[in-house]
């Protein structure tokens, strides 16, 4: 009971320091800073229509690099933590699932790939880009380790989607320094059109690349769990 | 082209580019991914390395942009002389710990890929510029962390990995949070552009907004109490990772928290104290911890702890041209030694502090293990030497006493604990075997490799000081002499000895005045009790001759100082080398502990009194001293307090018996005769730097005055009531120190000469009677006098040594002992201390008991059996004896020779009160000739010496055998019961007992206990609950939060 | 001066001393006897015991250190005496007083004692040891009263030098210490119970206990040089009592009195006391005898020189 | 305090603060490691919760450019870029926790917190 007290003693500490924010809080107006700069340059400097994108891939590129290996070491570790003893290699069957959750994988599991793969390559467009593109594609393997769960997704296969794509991601980024102003700088390839989808420079390929790594990352990753 | 393959980002991009195709890579050949890791790691140390050379020539620091935009519109990166440093040392323990634990790494592509992606972690995380970034590289770098430290996914490592998990999320989400909101009131996330507009930050937001950044950085960095966890991931994850998470992982926290730290000007007094909390809090838990695992967790904290506060209050007081040298200081240290020992622990087995005593079945390591416990100690010549001596000193210079007491405080329990566990490693016996060869010596080789950097990077260190180049022969002799200490005894003994000489040779003439005297004194005598160190034939002594030679040396050192910081160097390493000899004791383990940290306590007070003086008077010169005791009287009493320590004072010598018992019987004899002189030096030098103030200090000087007496009562007191004969001794000591400390106090002419007499003349007979002692030791092997007795037969010389030594200590005309008596009372009376002359005959009276004792129950009376073929004492021990013996009967004979320079020197501070008329001395107060009283007492010796000779010719006398007595008419059989020897004066306990009661051991038992029970409270904190931890870690924050805001 | 005249002079002074140091053992040995009820030794008995001692034929010996006990011990007393002047102002009996002052002659006192329990240890007779440390611990206590009084009269006469000491205290009976400085006088008296080693102080030599004490096992000659001592250092130490104390002596008969006078002193204490245990003696000299000595001290350093 | 109309991003705000609250207490109430790490999970969205909140331009729009845009204020892009970083991070950590609490479980036998307290002092 005392340990309970000291938390909610804890609790109320920190209560404190939020209400004080709280309280001192108005709703922003307008903007300022960074923002008035990547809103009224942006666009011309980058040539992407989705500004998020824009910070999200160049700008702030290596935090969005440093987010792709955030996921990569946690499968990795993942994986690591949860290696299986060679001794214990003893196969988990479970029932088959219905067959109308089968037939459906057959017919939606292509298109939820697809509409992941839209996400994705329209990043620098629309709403959306690798990372819900990405998730979007794990959601479509996850749905088919749920109906086949005795059927697995090639591994290897997982594995050098995600190996070769975070690599050709790097490399495009050395790209930036090799070819035009910085690492990750996106201008290596011509601008194009605003609002195309040729456009935008490195943009999408590189959000091709996440979305990718992303998907194969959390596909890998709920194999994990599932084994 | 080099600069680009060079450039930093690139340490990013082979990471996140070898890290990405590791899986590939490992999949064919795991061999050829071991390398690449290798690989990366090398290329990370050469980048490092690279600019760490560029930057140190003055280039200008590295700025890396990304996305081809400036900031703060895009992220940028910066690689500066601090990051470079950090960074190569970062990288450096990287490329070895990845070596250390290669067998466990290579096993799975994925734990190579964190790892490698961990260090690139740590290496953005001191490179980024921007606020968000850094939060992504903390995510990096803990992610990597999370799994490392359970990759052996055992039940307590998981268990400690869950709670590192809870509480790095925490962190990590309270550092979004608190970056979102500083975005908010600023529009930017670059460091540079936030401390540039750090007037946008307001308001109870704002500091919500700092509060909540900073005390997720903090929280990395394992404040008390909020470190439960930390420490439980320090001793369960493996070594390898413990050791990077310890120095690696914490460094880069440590240097996010010197990148905001502009941002949190007003924030500076409340982090100081948290990070000295720490460092107080954690030292006093480490008292009571006995996995040296997890104690090395608590050093870990304590010293990141440490690194805080002397970061923050170096900024506070805009002292940041010391930060480099303060904490870079502090951090290297901490790092080389922490990692050294982390990687230590992993081989060895057990997880008792015992254990490490595996380390002796290979010298090198348990070198190695001594010189990392020294360097995170703080003494010299290592970093963190230098690192505190210039942190206090600045901080002095503000007026921050608080702040330094608490600092030295810490490092005082520090002390305590580390030397503790070395001790245990030294002595205990551990049954499990060290077990290297399965790994080569791919995992002690860089534990080796770092004490040599530890060594470089002291001597780097020392050399942004102004100090002589000779202020660090003393180690550099005795590491010199350490390569030779596989050879015969007697060759080591002749090399420590040519080096002596040399050194002295060197040395003396340069001296002038008192330390002329002193380095005669003190060299000489070391060299006769350096030739005795053979008479154990046959007996290796490892590390005898190097630790000598050391201590020797840094006497001399100590003479020649001419700079506080040159005399606190020479009297730290003077403290080390003397404790470790000690420590070579069999039994010394216990004894050298209190004798070290007894030593380190009057240390940190003369360093307190130093830097007390240093802000007085702006002057790091020997000289300041008299300068600044104008201003107060606390610099002359402080040193003094030191000193006393180290001449085994009234009170505080409860560690001198012990440590003069236990450690080896020649080199107890070079502790009285020789380095016990160093504290007399000391207040010498106090004394003859104030003389202008001693006239104003009375009331301090008599207060000294008495103590010194009463020293010298209870010193005799004790010697009589002992049965070990180097107790004995020892009491003698502090009792012949006590004169010592009176006539120094007397502060007038006749009082130092007084002084400066009874100091060689205390060199003289306690060099002379503890080798005598020494010898008996060696024959009959026990150190009871009731067990001895009757060997006058067996070791002629070694008694006339002993007798010599006794009627000096006594004082008895016409030895030279008189001379100190007949000065000690002239500088009494000629002050007017009256009373005190009473108590000082008193004292001297008292003496007289424990000298018969010491004499009669060793070699008068019935030898008892088993010492019947007892030889006499190997020769080593004899020749310095008789040099003792010449010595004291020149002095003798001719008191001239000694008291006139004595005189001379004292004369330029203390007028000279002296007439001399041939060898006839006058006084204010008296008169007395030496050479005449000698000449009187020979002659008149000679007659009744004759008139017994021709009485017996003519009669025969009949040599009877030991149990003859003839008038008592009996014939014992057992000599143990005839030989009155035990509880000699056991009337003397009964009539004034209450003078030989240990109240000072007491007293210092309950101080001790005290310790240890603090430590006890305090780590009731640490009850392994995680939810617990969590609960403290926002509790942390939140009191933090609280304190700044009433603030 | 002239060195062979001095040594002659300073035999001449031993000689006198000796015969008058036997002597008076003699007369306190009957006047003890005398109270006791006895009729006591002749006057000239301690004459023959010393003959006696000195003709004996027959000795046995411990070891070197044995030797040496008595040689030492009688080293002392002549020490003892060859610095102390011992009649003022005559030449005579002036001694090596030149040598060295009162702090000289407080510690040679020692030298002797020192010797003699070295070579009473080296007998192996457990009694001798046991008396040392007995008279060892005795005089620890009883030289503090003494050391008191002895500094009590340097600050009154503000030097160490006996005779200057002793040339202070000329003209008049008042100017004797005994008058001017009443409280180191009785102080000093104090010790001089204890130095005497008469009852109730002599345990040390305890008859009944411990045989005689240190000296236990010496016979023949070594003895002999014991008593030899023993009459020369009780010379020396009266002398040194009335130099301090009761004004000196400017000629012999003065001296003589003065120093018998002084000697009475113990005796008849003695007489009159049953025996102390040590610790009994050791906190008698530690109290009273003590508290007068600072009172001494304190009186010399507030009201003496008013 | 207790205005009618309350702007909406003050709404969102506070909203964050109550479920990192919530979150908290729930991580320090329940011994179950799951349910630890659903308060995390909670924690986590409470501050996403907040980013977005404090990048909230009265009445602004996402901000990506075509026709709809024309002349109206955007909301901040920086917040909303960065949340989505964040997000991914947040999973990624959830990830391994979940492996510890695999982990654990086959360790332990047990997802209580109380069974990972072997280490004191």
């Amino acid at each position: 009971m005392l340990k309970r007290l000291f938390m909610l003693i804890a609790l109320v500490l920190i209560a404190i320091l939020f209400f004080d924010v709280a309280s001192n809080f108005t709703e922003r107006s307008e903007l300022s800073g960074i923002s008035q700069y990547y809103v009224e340059q942006g666009a011309e400097e980058l040539g992407a229509a989705n500004l998020v994108t824009s910070v999200v891939v160049t700008y702030r590129g290596l935090d969005t690099l440093g987010e792709v290996t955030v996921l990569f070491i946690s499968a990795a570790g993942a994986s690591l933590l949860l290696r299986r003893r060679r001794n214990t290699n003893k196969k988990l069957v479970v029932e088959e699932s219905s067959e109308i959750v089968q037939t459906t994988l057959s017919i939606m599991f292509p298109i939820i790939m697809l509409f992941g793969v839209y996400i994705f390559i329209n990043g620098h467009l629309t709403p959306g880009g690798g990372f819900q593109g990405g998730a979007v594609v794990a959601s479509a393997l996850l749905f088919f380790m749920l109906a086949r769960p005795n059927d697995s997704i090639s591994h290897k296969l997982l594995m050098k989607i995600e190996s070769l794509s975070g690599f050709t991601y790097v490399v495009l980024g050395v790209l930036g320094v090799i070819l035009a102003g910085g690492f990750l700088d996106n201008r290596v390839l011509g601008l194009g059109e605003f609002g195309s989808l040729f456009s935008a420079g490195l943009i999408p390929l590189i959000y091709i690349l996440v979305g990718l790594k992303v998907g194969s990352e959390l596909g890998s990753l709920l194999q994990k769990f599932r084994e | 082209m080099v600069t680009e393959l060079l450039s930093p980002l690139n340490i990013i991009i082979i990471a996140l580019g070898a890290g990405f195709l590791l899986p590939l890579i490992h999949a064919r050949s795991p061999r050829f991914a071991g390398q690449v890791m290798f690989a990366s790691l090398l290329y990370f140390v050469i980048i490092s390395a690279y600019h760490f050379y560029t930057l140190i020539g003055g280039a200008p620091a590295v700025e890396i942009i990304t996305a081809g935009i400036q900031p703060p519109f895009a992220i940028n990166l910066r690689f500066g002389l601090a990051e470079a440093f950090v960074l190569l040392a970062v990288n450096t323990a990287a490329l070895f710990g990845a070596r250390y634990m290669f067998d466990e790494l290579r096993e799975h592509a994925s734990a190579m890929i964190l790892f490698i992606v961990w260090i690139m972690g740590i290496n953005g995380m001191v490179m980024t510029r921007d606020l968000f970034n850094l939060f992504i590289f903390v995510e990096i770098t803990a992610v990597s962390s999370f799994v490392l430290v359970a990759m052996r996914a055992n039940s307590i490592a998981l268990s400690a990995g869950f709670k590192y998990v809870i509480a790095g999320t925490m962190a990590s989400g309270f550092l979004l949070l608190g970056t979102m909101l500083l975005y908010y009131q600023t529009g930017t996330l670059n460091i540079d552009d936030l401390i540039i507009h750090q007037e946008m930050i307001t308001g109870p937001f704002g500091t919500a907004a700092l509060m909540l950044v900073l005390g997720a950085i903090l929280v990395e960095l394992k404040p008390f109490p909020a470190n439960g966890w930390g420490l439980d991931v320090y001793q369960a994850a493996p070594a390898g990772i413990a050791a990077l998470l310890s120095v690696g992982v914490s460094a880069a926290y440590l240097f996010a928290l010197y990148k905001i730290l502009p941002l949190l000007t007003s924030f500076l007094p409340v982090i100081a104290a948290t990070g000295l909390l720490t460092f107080v809090a954690s030292n006093f838990i480490g008292l009571r911890q006995s996995d040296p695992r997890r104690l090395l967790g608590y050093s870990s904290v304590g010293q990141l702890g440490l690194m805080v506060t002397a970061l923050a209050l170096l900024t506070k007081f805009s002292l940041t041209e010391y930060i480099p040298l303060v904490v870079g200081g502090l951090f290297i240290s901490h790092f080389l030694a922490k990692a050294g020992l982390f990687w230590l622990a992993g081989i060895i087995k057990g997880s008792e502090l015992g254990d490490w005593s595996q380390l002796r079945s290979k010298p090198v390591l348990i070198i190695a293990f001594l010189f990392l416990i020294t360097a995170l100690a703080g003494l010299p010549p290592f970093p963190t030497f230098w690192a505190k001596w210039q942190l206090v000193m600045s901080l002095m210079e503000y007026q921050q006493h608080g702040w330094v007491f608490f600092i030295l405080l810490g490092s005082l329990l520090e002390v305590v604990y580390l030397f503790r566990w070395f001790g245990k490693a030294v002595s205990s016996q551990s049954d499990k075997a060290l077990d290297i060869s399965s790994s080569g010596n791919r995992q002690w080789l860089p534990v080796v490799l770092f004490v040599g950097l530890l060594l470089a990077c002291g001597q780097v260190m020392a050399s942004s000081f102004d100090l002589p180049v000779m202020a660090l022969l003393p180690v550099y002799a005795g590491l010199l002499l350490m390569l030779i200490d596989g050879l015969g005894e007697r060759l080591k003994q002749i090399a420590s000895l040519l080096v002596i000489i040399a050194y002295s040779v060197y040395l003396i003439p340069s001296l002038d005045g008192l330390n002329w005297i002193f380095g005669l004194m003190l060299l000489p005598g070391s060299i006769l009790i350096l030739i005795a160190s053979t008479y154990q034939q046959g007996t290796a002594r490892p590390g005898f001759y190097p630790l000598f030679v050391m201590l020797v040396l840094s006497l001399g050192t100590l003479l020649a100082a001419e700079t506080m910081l040159g005399f606190f160097l020479a009297w730290e390493l003077m403290t080390v080398s003397s404790y470790l000899l000690v420590s070579l004791g069999k039994k010394a383990t216990r004894p050298s502990l209190v004798y070290l940290v007894f030593s380190i306590a009057g240390a940190f007070l003369i360093l307190f009194a130093f830097a007390l003086i240093y802000a007085q008077t702006g002057s790091m010169q020997l000289s300041a001293i008299g300068q600044a005791g104008i201003v107060s009287n606390w610099p002359f009493i402080l040193l003094l307090s030191g000193f006393f320590i180290k001449m085994g004072g009234l009170g505080v010598h409860v560690w001198l018996p012990d440590a003069y018992a236990e450690c080896d019987d020649d080199f107890t004899a070079m502790m009285s005769s020789v380095v016990s002189k160093a504290g007399v030096f000391g207040l010498f030098v106090v004394g003859t730097q104030m003389t202008a103030q001693l006239n104003d200090m009375d009331t301090i000087l008599t207060v000294v005055g008495w103590v010194g007496l009463i020293m010298a009562l209870a010193g005799a007191i004790m010697a009589a009531m002992s049965e070990d004969i180097k107790h004995l001794l020892a009491y003698s000591s502090i009792g012949q120190l006590g004169y010592i400390v009176t006539t120094f106090a007397i502060a007038n002419h006749t009082g130092w000469v007084a002084a400066m007499y009874l100091a060689v003349n205390h060199l003289l007979y306690k060099g002379l009677i503890f080798l005598a002692i020494a010898g008996v030791l060696y024959r009959v092997k026990t150190r009871y006098m009731y067990q001895m007795g009757g060997l006058i037969k067996n070791m002629p010389i070694s008694f006339i040594s002993v007798l010599i030594g006794i009627i000096t200590i006594s004082g008895v005309p016409p030895l030279l002992g008189f001379g100190g008596k007949w000065l000690l009372y002239n500088a009494l009376l000629e002050r007017g201390w009256y009373l005190q002359a009473g108590l000082a005959f008193f004292a001297s009276a008292v003496a007289f008991l424990y000298l018969f004792k010491l004499i009669h129950t060793i070699f008068l009376g019935q030898r008892k059996s088993e010492h019947e073929h007892v030889k006499e004492a190997p020769l080593a021990l004899l020749i310095p004896q008789i040099t003792f013996m010449v010595l004291i009967m020149a002095f003798s004979m001719f008191p001239n020779i000694l008291i006139q320079p004595l005189s001379d020197a004292v004369a330029p501070f203390m007028a000279s009160t002296f007439t001399w008329e041939g060898y006839l001395l006058i006084t204010e107060n008296g008169y007395w000739n030496g050479f005449l009283v000698m000449n009187i007492v020979g002659v008149l010796f000679m007659a009744p010496a004759i008139l017994l000779w021709l009485v017996s010719k003519k009669m025969k006398v009949q040599k009877v055998k030991q149990f003859n007595i003839v008038f008592a008419a009996e014939r014992p059989f057992t000599p143990a019961t005839t030989h009155y020897a035990y509880n000699f004066y056991a009337f003397y306990d009964k009539a004034i007992g209450f003078l030989t009661r240990p109240d000072a051991t007491r007293f210092w038992n309950g101080v001790s206990e005290w310790g240890h029970t603090v430590g006890a409270s305090l780590r009731r904190f640490y009850t392994g609950n995680g939810q617990t931890y969590a609960g403290l870690i926002l509790f942390y924050i939140g009191v933090m939060y609280l304190a700044v805001r009433t603030l | 001066m002239n060195w062979a005249l001095s040594i002659f002079y300073y035999i001449v002074t031993v000689l006198v001393v000796l015969v008058y140091g036997l002597l008076l053992y003699a007369f306190i040995a009957k006047t003890m006897a005398r109270v006791q009820g006895r009729i006591g030794i002749p006057i000239y008995q301690p004459f023959l015991d010393i003959i006696q001692t000195y003709g004996r034929r027959t000795a046995v010996t411990h070891g070197y250190m044995f030797d040496l006990g008595p040689v030492f011990r009688l080293t002392g007393g002549l020490g003892t005496l060859a610095f102390i002047p011992v009649i003022y102002g005559s030449e005579i009996f002036g001694n090596f007083h030149f040598a060295g002052d009162l702090l000289l002659v407080m510690y040679f006192i020692f030298f002797g004692q020192l010797g003699m329990a070295l070579g009473a240890g080296e007998s192996g007779h457990p009694y001798a040891p046991m008396g040392i440390a007995r008279g060892l611990a005795q005089m620890t206590a009883f030289e503090v009263p003494f050391a008191l009084a002895v500094i009590a009269v340097f600050m009154q006469y503000e030097t160490a030098s006996i005779t200057e000491i002793v040339a202070a205290q000329q003209g008049s009976i008042y100017n004797w210490t005994l008058f001017t400085n009443p409280f180191a006088v009785l102080a000093a008296m104090f010790a001089f119970l204890g130095m005497s080693m008469y009852p109730p102080f002599d345990l040390v030599t305890a008859p009944n206990e411990i045989p005689i004490g240190p000296p236990t096992e010496y016979h023949s000659a070594y003895l002999s040089l014991l008593q030899t001592n023993r009459a020369i250092f009780a010379g020396a130490k009266l002398v040194l009592f009335m130099n301090l104390f009761f004004g000196g002596a400017t000629n012999l008969p003065i001296m003589v009195l003065k120093t018998w006078a002084i000697y009475m002193i113990p005796v008849l204490i003695g007489v009159a006391f049953p025996r102390f245990k040590v610790e009994n003696s050791i906190r008698f000299f530690l109290g009273v005898p003590t508290l007068v000595g600072i009172i001494a001290v304190l009186y010399m350093q507030y009201w003496g020189t008013v | 305090m207790f205005e009618f109309n309350l702007p909406l991003a003050n709404i969102v705000l506070v909203t964050g603060f109550l479920l990192i609250l919530s979150g908290l207490w729930a991580m320090f109430i329940h011994k179950n490691i799951i349910r630890m790490i659903i308060g995390f999970s909670l924690m986590d969205t409470g501050i996403h919760m907040i980013m977005v909140a404090l990048g909230y331009i009265t009445g602004g729009t996402a901000p990506i450019f075509d026709d709809a845009v024309d002349g109206m204020q955007m909301v901040d892009p920086v917040p909303s870029a960065l949340v989505l970083t964040a997000i991914v991070i947040g999973l990624g950590v959830t990830a391994v926790m979940l492996s510890y609490a695999v982990k654990i479980h086959q360790a332990k036998n047990s997802l209580s917190i109380d069974d990972c307290a072997e280490q004191k002092w």
